[in-house]
C-alpha cells in the first residue's frame, strides 16, 4: 500500500499524463459516425505505427557486433515501417473515396 | 540543445495524433485530420533518428535505419495503393499486425540487453536496491512482449480470414482453453518478474510463443464477418503496446501516441458492435455464428411459400417504374457486381426512372462498405441515401430491388424480440409497391436466421448471382 | 529560442498535462443541451474553488507574527470556501428543478 | 507517506472534476455530477489541511482555517439556499467573484513573501543564477493577482447588474480606454517582472489597482440581458487564475481543476453565444444594445397596425379551443406570472382544453431560464415542448398564448437577412389558427428590433402585465 503510493506519487506527472489521454482519446472518438469507422480504426492503426520510434532507438543503440540486436532491431524497423506509411496511405485512399463523392 | 529540440517535436507530434484523431471523426476533415497525424509522425521520426541522445551518445547505424525504413516506405505504399477497395479492411489488419510484431521486436532486444548484463551487473543492481527498477523495467518489457504478439499473431489470422486463405476453426471447449492459455502466459510472467529465475531466458521465451499461440486461438473461432470488429480490438492493443515502449524509452510521444489508441480504439470497438446492436462478448465469444442452425430452425414456423420472378418480368417491371430504389447489401461485395449495378441504374435513369440507393449503416461487412463499393464504381454522391432518409422515401417507391442484402430488411429486427437481430434498425423496404429480392438461393445471411420478408405477398424473389443477374437485367431492358 | 527550448524540455509534463487538460475540457463539454448550460456554469464555477486550497496553504503557513498573511490568508479562506461550498450547493438547486419534473 | 497518500488525493479528485463535468452535461446525471465532483472537492481540501507538509513541517494555524472554511460553508450554504430561483445567474457571479479574490488574496500574500526576503535573500538568489526562478513565481503570482482582480471586479459589477443594484454606463470611447488601461497593465506587469525594480511593491499593487479598475469597466458597458456570457467567461478566467496557484505551488489538483474549467468554460462562453445567434466580439463591445434604436427605425418600414382582444374574447376564445399552447418568455419572469401561468393551465386542462409550453432555447435571459421558471411553479416536465417539438404541433394547435415573450417569436428571424436576430431559430407560431400576445407595450425586446408577428392578421394584443392578465383571464374564465 505505501509502496503503491509513494509510486503513484513518484510517477504523478506520467499517471496524469495517461489518464488524460485515456479521456481524451474516448471524447474525441465519441460523436464519429458509423461509416467513418474503418478509416477511423485504419487512421488510428497508423497512429500507433509511432512505435517505430522505438524501433529506430534499438536500431541506432545496438552495437555494431550484437547481431541479435541488428536483426531484430532491421525487422522492427522495417515492420514499423510498414505500419506507419501503409497505414496512412490506405486510410487516405479510404478517405478519397468519401472525398471524391461528395463534391 | 538538440534533446531539447526533440521533445518539443515530440510535444507538438502528440498533438497533432489527437487533432488529427478528432478531424478522422468527422467526415468534411477526415482526409486532412490523417495528413495532420502524418505529418506530426514525420517529425518525431525524423527527430528521433537525428536528435535522439543516450547518455551524451547519438545513435549509430544509419545505413540499417534508412535501409529499413526505405523498405518499409517502397514496400508499405505499395501494398496500400494496389490493394483493391474491398480488400482494405485485410490490409488494415496486416498492417496492424506489423505494428505489434515492432513492439514485440523491441521487447525481444531489450530483454536482450537486459539479459546480458547478467551475471555479474544484474547482480550488481540488484544489491544495490535497483531490483525494483529492473523489475518494473521487466514488467513492462514482458507486456509489451505479450501485447504485441497477441497483436501480431492475431491480426495475422484475422487477416487471412479475410482474404479466405484461412477457415473458420474451432473445437469444444476452446473458451476455456483460451482462458487457461492466458492464465498460463500471466503466471509465467509474474514468475519471471517476482523472483528473477535463473532460467529467465527460457522462461521469456516461451512466454512469447505461448502469446503468439494466444493470439492465433484467439481470433480463429470468431466468424469472418466479426473481423472489423476483432480487428479493432487488435488495434487498440497494439496502442497499448506502443504506449509500453513510452515507459520502457520514457518517451512522450510513444506513450501517449500509444494510449490515445488504446483508449480510442476501445470505444471505437465497442462502437462498432453497437452498431450491429451486439455485445462485444456476443462478438468474441462468437456464440451468434454458432448458433445460427437453433435460430433458423426456431424461426422456421414463420416461413410460408415465395414467389419468384423472371428476369423479363423484372425488366418490365422497372423499366416502368418511376421511382426506384436499389438496397446493395454483401451480396452485391460479394458478386462483385458494383460495375453492373451502376450501369443498370444508369440505363434506368435514362428511360426516365428516379433511382436511388437506400444504404443501411451495417450493410456489407464493414462500416461503409457499401458507400466505399459504390464509390468505386463512380456512382454520385447524392445518390446513396442513409436508412432515415430512405425509410421516409420508400412508401412513395415503385421498385425496391434488393440486391444480395439481407439481414438488413429483415423484419424481425423489429417484430420478434426473441431474434437474434432485434432491435437494429432495419430499411423499411415493405412500404414499397414491388419489392424484387435478388440472391442466390433461399439461404440465410450474416446472422444466420430466416427472413420472413422473402416470404410476404408482395416480395418476388429473383434467383442468381448478383453480377449475372444484373447483366443480364441491363441486356434484357436495353432489348426491350 | 534555446531558452525557451529548454524550458520547455524541463516543464514538458506539465506542459503535456495543460495541454491535454484543455482538450478534455473542450470535448467534455461539446454535446451539452442549451438548457444546461447555466447549470454547467455553475458547476464549473464550483470546480475552480479549487483554489481555495492555495488559500489553506498561505493560511497554514503563515507566521503568527505576519498580520497581513493571516489576515489576507483568513479572508482568502472564507472567500474560497464561499466559491466551493455555495457553487456546489446552487447548482445542485438548479438541477434539483430539472430532476423533480422528470419523475 | 502523507505527501503520497496527498498526491493521490489530488489525482482522485483531479478525475472527479472532469468526470463531474462530463457528467454535468447531460441531463440524467448531471446531478450526480455535481456531486461527484463536490466528493473530490472536499477530499482535496481535507487532504490539504491533514496531509500537506512543505519542507518538512506540516501546516499550522488551523483554528484560523477551520474557522474561515466555517463561515464560509454557513454563509455560502445559506445563500445559496435562501436565493430564488430566477436570482441564481447574479448568485453565481457573486460566488465565482469570490473565488477571483481568493486568487487575488494569495497573490498579494506570496508577493508579500518575497518582497520580504529582500534586500539580502533576494540578492543571494538572484546572484546565484535562480533569478529566472524568481522570475518565473513572480510571472505566476502576478498572472494570478491580474486575472483574479479582474474576474473579482467584473463578477461584483455582473452581479450588480443583475440584480438590478447597478445601472448601465458607458462613455464615448470607453472600448479604447480598456484597451489601453490593459496595455498600461501588461506594460508594468512585464516591466516588473524583468527588471525587478526597487519600488516593486508599488508597482505590483498599481497592478493591483489598475486591474480591479479594469474588471469594472470591463464589464461595465455590457447590456444587462449580457450577463450570463460575461459570467462564463469570467468564471473561465477565474479558472485560469486557480491554475496559476496550481503552478505556484506545484500542485496537480488546482493546475488541473483550473485549466479544466478555464478550457470547458471558454467554449461554454462560445456555445451561449450560438445559442443566441451572437459572436462573443458583438457580445463583448456591446453593439447590440446600443445599436437599438437604429435597428428599430430601420424596421419601421414594415410596420402596420395592430389589432387588440379583450380579455373576455380571449377567455372565451381559450375556454373552448381543443389545443393551446403557451409561450413563455422573458417577461413572465419579469412579472413572476409563473404561478398565475400554472394556474390558468390547470384551469384549461380541467375544461378539456389540451395544454403545452413551447419552450424556445433562449427564451427569457438565461439558459433553461424558462424551465426553471415553470419547474418552480411545478409545471409537469411533460408539458414542456422543445422548440423542435413545439414546431411540428403548431399546426394543429388552436390558440397560442404568447406571455412576454418577443425576439423567440420574432419572423424577421427568417425572413429579414439585415436582422440582428436574422438565423436565430424560432418559434412559428403563426402555423397556428390564433395567436394572442400578451405584453405590457408594444416596445420592443431584448434585440430591441420591431416585431412584424404582432401585425399579423393572426395576431392580436392583450396588453398588460403579465400577472396581472392571466390573474384576470382565470377570474374571466371560472365565471364563463
Ligand atoms: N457493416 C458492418 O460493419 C458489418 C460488420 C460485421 C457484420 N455485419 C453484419 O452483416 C450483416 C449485413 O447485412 P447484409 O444484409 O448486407 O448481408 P447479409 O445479411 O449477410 O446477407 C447477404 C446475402 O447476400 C446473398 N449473397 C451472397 N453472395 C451473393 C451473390 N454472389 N449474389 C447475390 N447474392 C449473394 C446471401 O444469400 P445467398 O447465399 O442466398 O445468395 C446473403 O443472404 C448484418 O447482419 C450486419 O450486422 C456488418
Ligand atoms: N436565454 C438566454 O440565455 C439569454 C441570455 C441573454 C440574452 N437572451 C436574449 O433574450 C431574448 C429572449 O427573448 P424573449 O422572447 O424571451 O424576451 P424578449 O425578446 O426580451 O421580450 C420580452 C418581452 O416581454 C415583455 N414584458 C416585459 N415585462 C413584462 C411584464 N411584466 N408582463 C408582460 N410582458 C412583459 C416586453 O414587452 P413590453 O415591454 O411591451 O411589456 C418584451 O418585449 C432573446 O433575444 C435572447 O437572445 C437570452
Amino acid at each position: 500500500m505505501e509502496q503503491l503510493l509513494s509510486w503513484i506519487s513518484v510517477h504523478q506527472e506520467i499517471l496524469y499524463i495517461v489518464i488524460l489521454m485515456i479521456f481524451v482519446g474516448i471524447e474525441v472518438i465519441g460523436r464519429v459516425p458509423s461509416v467513418l469507422h474503418t478509416p477511423l480504426m485504419s487512421g488510428a492503426n497508423a497512429i500507433h505505427g509511432v512505435v517505430i520510434i522505438g524501433a529506430i532507438i534499438v536500431m541506432g543503440k545496438a552495437a555494431s557486433s550484437n547481431y541479435l540486436a541488428l536483426i531484430l532491431g532491421f525487422i522492427a524497423v522495417i515492420v514499423g515501417t510498414l505500419n506507419v506509411v501503409g497505414g496512412f496511405v490506405v486510410t487516405d485512399r479510404m478517405l478519397e473515396m468519401f472525398s471524391k463523392k461528395k463534391k | 540543445m538538440e534533446l531539447n529540440l526533440l521533445t518539443f517535436l515530440y510535444l507538438v507530434a502528440s498533438v497533432t495524433f489527437i487533432v488529427g484523431l478528432k478531424m478522422l471523426s468527422h467526415p468534411a476533415s477526415a482526409r486532412n485530420g490523417n495528413r495532420v497525424a502524418a505529418i506530426g509522425m514525420t517529425l518525431a521520426i525524423l527527430g528521433t533518428i537525428f536528435l535522439y541522445e543516450e547518455e551524451g551518445a547519438r545513435l549509430g547505424n544509419y545505413g540499417w535505419i534508412f535501409g529499413g525504413i526505405l523498405i518499409g516506405t517502397v514496400v508499405g505504399t505499395l501494398a496500400a495503393k494496389r490493394v483493391k477497395m474491398t480488400a482494405m479492411p485485410e490490409m488494415v489488419s496486416l498492417f496492424n499486425g506489423m505494428g505489434g510484431a515492432c513492439a514485440a521486436l523491441i521487447s525481444l532486444v531489450e530483454f536482450d540487453h537486459l539479459a546480458h548484463l547478467d551475471p555479474m551487473m544484474a547482480g550488481v543492481l540488484l544489491m544495490g536496491g535497483a531490483a525494483n527498477a529492473v523489475k518494473g523495467f521487466l514488467l513492462i518489457i514482458v507486456l509489451g512482449l505479450i501485447i504485441g504478439s497477441v497483436s501480431f499473431a492475431g491480426s495475422i489470422i484475422a487477416w487471412g480470414k479475410l482474404n479466405g486463405s484461412i477457415k473458420d476453426f474451432s473445437f469444444k471447449g476452446q473458451h476455456i482453453f483460451n482462458i487457461l492459455l492466458l492464465a498460463v502466459i500471466v503466471a509465467l510472467a509474474a514468475y519471471l518478474i517476482v523472483f528473477l529465475p535463473a532460467n529467465a531466458v527460457f522462461i521469456f521465451y516461451t512466454i512469447f510463443f505461448l502469446s503468439l499461440l494466444y493470439g492465433v486461438f484467439f481470433v480463429f473461432p470468431i466468424g469472418g464477418a466479426d473481423m472489423p470488429v476483432v480487428i479493432s480490438l487488435l488495434n487498440s492493443f497494439t496502442g497499448v503496446a506502443a504506449a509500453c515502449g513510452g515507459f520502457l524509452y520514457d518517451n512522450k510521444v510513444m506513450l501517449t501516441g500509444g494510449i490515445l489508441v488504446g483508449a480510442a480504439g476501445t470505444l471505437l470497438t465497442i462502437l462498432m458492435c453497437k452498431a450491429m446492436n451486439r455485445s462485444l462478448t456476443n462478438v468474441l465469444i462468437g456464440s451468434f455464428g454458432g448458433g445460427s442452425s437453433s435460430a433458423v430452425a426456431a424461426a422456421g414456423g414463420a416461413v410460408g411459400s415465395h414467389k419468384e420472378i423472371s428476369l423479363s418480368d423484372t425488366a418490365v417491371l422497372m423499366s416502368y417504374a418511376s421511382k426506384v430504389y436499389i438496397v446493395p447489401g454483401y451480396g452485391l461485395a460479394v458478386a462483385q457486381a458494383q460495375h453492373a449495378c451502376h450501369e443498370l441504374e444508369k440505363l434506368l435513369e435514362s428511360k426516365g426512372v428516379d433511382v436511388k440507393y437506400a444504404i443501411h449503416p451495417v450493410a456489407g461487412r464493414m462500416p461503409g462498405h457499401m458507400n466505399v463499393l459504390l464509390a468505386e464504381a463512380d456512382v454520385p454522391y447524392e445518390k446513396l441515401l442513409e436508412m432515415e432518409q430512405a425509410n421516409d422515401e420508400f412508401s412513395t417507391t415503385d421498385v425496391v430491388l434488393i440486391l444480395g442484402a439481407n439481414d438488413v430488411v429483415n423484419p424481425a429486427a423489429k417484430s420478434d424480440p426473441a431474434s437474434p437481430i432485434y432491435g437494429m434498425p432495419i430499411l423499411d423496404v415493405e412500404l414499397a409497391k414491388h419489392v424484387i429480392v435478388n440472391k442466390r438461393s433461399m439461404k440465410p445471411g450474416y446472422a444466420g436466421i430466416e427472413n420472413e420478408l422473402f416470404f410476404r405477398p408482395k416480395t418476388s424473389m429473383l434467383f442468381g448471382d448478383a453480377k449475372k443477374v444484373l447483366q443480364e437485367l441491363v441486356a434484357e431492358i436495353k432489348n426491350l
